[in-house]
């Protein structure tokens, strides 16, 4: 037996920008096992229940995480809305799932860049991340923010967007396709691509289920699970299919995330041309009072949003389980095994991000 | 040492923000702002930078990992607080584990106010650090003898202990 | 021909214009909708200490006596939820960022005395 | 659109063959929640097949010690770790136990005298 020797990755690496520490266990270049270590940027803001009411809370749970906080925002507000009995307009649930689904393209786009990043295709990550701004661009014209947006609230939307504005959303993401044509091209083409990541990381259709890996990682495995395949909210308006790929490695998880900013972005476009008139949001009175569990799918995965009322402004317990939480465990199975050079790129293939699943 | 001017290299450490102020600090990198155009080249190594960014506020962990790099940094250094999360620790202060801004653990110079701060705001931050770190290089030139801790005491900056710390990096 | 995929991609950009915003010589890109900083107009303010209490970061601090509003500039979070819970629609959310700075700023608005048109603009607001 | 909360109360002894039931069904592991109530915490397990969730739910004395379903579900240790570290709730046989230093806080156990 080879003498093992312990690397230390992170919490300050360069190929990512966030704090995650994993003991990596070597024997010669091989990664025998890994062990994470997170509660780098542990806050506790679940705790925050206790000293904020619960409309407040919004703006903390749009907080947990800056690249997904729509869709925090929108599982958070749609548990409430259970609890509160509230129906919500029309109008506004087709808001909230255009801006969720531009929401999408923007985190893959950015997780694409990083990807190319993590085995050293410079150009490449610039590209996406240019790409990537026409969205935020659109969001600061519609929402108002850039990353966060505040626009969610209980019982609806603060804004709506005019019908000129969607005809911009509609012409702007249409351009936006033509050239994300030519970057999907490279991911799913090019050899130095291939190279990177085929083999990379492999974890099996079973392996993946017993783990209970979600979103785009659980995919790639040939796991066929999304939220939205559920039909909640206006999905089931939408005939949503989930996308799945079955190489279980790290080209497979960049292939499923590839092929979803396509398919994001005809949801847009079906949601602007069906998008009905009426009001978009509805006045909400009460306290909430018993316990529901919403899920979304996050561009990471299912997230589940738990929340437990007394009849009082303050929640008893609100509780997120975010995407990342639940694919550690995947991340480290993909691990073992693997070569030490790998590594970043496999830690990068399952969209790690830290802040949400420390909150 | 006048061709730092030129080239500010800065460091990038994530707190216990939210990744937002992350993701705008990277987009300030690449093509649209492009911060690269004035020689800022962000890199992971504290020994060769002169910018610190500190995104989000400091927890029990992580305070010792913010108290390392900025202590590996070389003298004259700047200390960019960036965000809300940074400068007070914003809507998370009153979190247990949070102890507050980035300046409860060290001295920050610049504050860049924002919820997520926009890459124009951290430019601007960015620029204000270079004036600040001219004033502590030209600080440093009156005396030549001055050590680490001697330029801290002109700029009347809280003493840092210079190399208490062994030298490895926290990684 | 693997080396050829971005070729049509480097063509574009070799000859294109630069993406870049170049922002410090021309201002930065605000739309109509962007959050930047929260202004009040103190004279229709009724110091009602509401934004105070509905403020998730409390950057806010209402003097009722003094009739003074005030709020800390490196704590707000630029969430508009002042201004939509403010009850006479004083509070606006302006499109200008706070510039960055050394110190940490607190904007102070000294509102009008009370006596001077307490109830007929009361009245006429109504 | 599910709009009900699935619960069924078992007794903490049961939990163990719970979860090895569900697993052999084929039941995915959602989520653990730890709730602290007066003089107990309550334990909420989620589980997923075809997309329906169904919540089990354990009322743990305080004091007590509880087993962990890591012997069927690996992926748990990551919610049983931070019970552990946040609750201070005495989960015992954790197949990756890292004994309180998951989540390092300001003071240990925050949530144990929220109530």
């Amino acid at each position: 037996m080879a003498k093992q020797t312990i690397i230390p990755f992170g919490p300050q690496h360069p190929v990512l920008p966030e704090p995650i520490h994993l003991d990596l266990v070597l024997e010669d270049e091989k990664v025998v096992q890994a062990i994470p270590s997170i509660g780098f940027i542990h806050r506790g803001l679940e705790k925050l229940v206790e000293k904020k009411e619960y409309t407040e809370l919004m703006y903390v749970t749009e907080r947990i995480c800056g690249i997904c906080a729509f869709g925090h925002n929108w599982g958070y507000c749609h548990a409430i809305e259970i609890l509160l009995n509230v129906e919500v307009p029309e109008r506004a649930e087709y808001l909230r799932v255009m801006w969720h689904e531009m929401s999408r393209v923007h985190s893959h786009l950015l997780w694409l860049g990083l990807l190319a990043d993590a085995f050293g295709f410079e150009s490449l990550f610039m590209h996406c991340w240019r790409l990537r701004e026409g969205i935020l661009d659109l969001f600061e014209k519609t929402t108002g923010g850039r990353v966060i947006f505040s626009v969610n609230k209980i019982g609806g939307v603060h804004r709506d967007v005019s019908p000129e504005m969607l005809l911009e959303i509609s012409t702007v993401i249409a351009g936006m396709k033509k050239e994300y044509d030519e970057l999907a091209k490279v991911f799913i083409e090019d050899v130095s691509v291939k190279n990177r990541t085929v083999g990379v990381g492999k974890v099996s259709k079973e392996d993946a289920a017993a783990l209970c890996a979600v979103g785009p990682t659980a995919r790639g495995s040939g796991v066929p699970f999304d939220i939205r395949s559920t039909g909640h909210s206006i999905y089931g308006k939408l005939g949503f299919e989930p996308i799945v790929e079955e190489g279980g490695d790290c080209y497979a998880r960049a292939l499923v995330r590839v092929k979803e900013v396509y398919q994001s972005m005809e949801m847009i476009q079906k949601i602007i041309a069906e998008m009905p008139e009426g009001e978009i949001s509805v006045n909400v009175k009460g306290k909430p009072e018993g316990e529901f569990m919403a899920r979304v799918e996050q561009p990471r995965g299912e997230s589940c949003y738990y929340v437990k009322g007394n009849g009082t402004k303050n929640l008893e317990r609100m509780r997120v389980r975010t995407p990342t939480n639940i694919n550690v465990p995947f991340l480290v199975s993909a691990l073992a095994g693997c070569e030490l050079a790998d590594v970043p790129v496999i830690v990068l293939s399952i969209d790690p991000c830290i802040s949400c699943t420390e909150r | 040492m006048s061709y730092v001017t030129k080239s500010p290299w800065l460091i990038h450490y994530d707190g216990s923000s939210c990744n937002g102020c992350d993701i705008e600090v990277l987009a300030c990198l690449t093509p649209m702002y492009d911060a690269e155009r004035f020689g800022i080249i962000n890199t992971g190594n504290p020994k060769h930078a002169d910018i610190f960014l500190v995104t989000g506020g400091v927890n029990e962990q992580n305070k010792n990992v913010v108290k390392q790099i900025y202590d590996q940094m070389p003298e004259p250094k700047v200390v960019v607080a960036v965000g809300i999360c940074a400068c007070s620790g914003g809507i998370f202060e009153e979190c247990y584990n949070i102890l507050g801004g980035a300046d409860k653990v060290i001295p920050v110079d610049v504050y860049v106010p924002g919820c997520a701060a926009r890459p124009e705001q951290i430019i601007d931050g960015i620029v204000q650090g270079l004036g600040v770190l001219a004033e502590k290089r030209a600080a440093m030139g009156k005396a030549p003898a001055a050590t680490a801790t001697a330029a801290a005491k002109l700029q009347d900056k809280p003493e840092e202990k210079p190399a208490a710390e062994p030298e490895d990096k926290p990684e | 021909m693997a080396s050829f995929k971005m070729g049509k991609m480097v063509m574009r950009s070799l000859f294109g214009k630069p993406a870049t915003l170049m922002y410090p010589v021309k201002p930065a890109k605000i739309t109509e909708a962007t959050r930047g900083h929260i202004t009040i107009n103190v004279d229709t303010c009724i110091f009602c200490g509401i934004c105070q209490k509905k403020c998730p970061t409390n950057a806010i601090t209402v003097d009722r006596k003094g009739r003074v509003w005030s709020i800390e500039r490196m704590k707000c979070i630029q969430c508009n939820c002042c201004a939509v819970n403010c009850p006479k629609d004083s509070l606006l959310m302006e499109t200008t960022y706070t510039a960055p700075s050394a110190v940490k700023i607190t904007d102070t608005f000294q509102g009008p005395p009370k006596e001077e048109k307490a109830p007929a603009a009361a009245a006429a607001e109504a | 659109m599910f709009t009900d909360f699935n619960l069924k109360v078992i007794e903490p002894t049961e939990l163990v063959d719970t979860a090895r039931t569900l697993k052999a069904e084929g039941y995915r592991m959602v989520q653990i929640c730890a709730t602290r109530i007066p003089d107990a915490y309550e334990l909420t397990y989620s589980f997923d097949k075809d997309l329906e969730l169904h919540h089990y739910r354990v009322i743990l004395p305080e004091g007590k010690e509880i087993q962990s379903i890591t012997d069927s579900y690996f992926a748990a240790f990551v919610y049983e770790n931070e019970i552990k570290d946040l609750f201070g709730i005495n989960i015992t046989h954790i197949a990756l136990d890292f004994q309180g230093g998951f989540f390092v806080t300001n003071e240990p156990t925050p949530w144990k005298d929220s109530k």
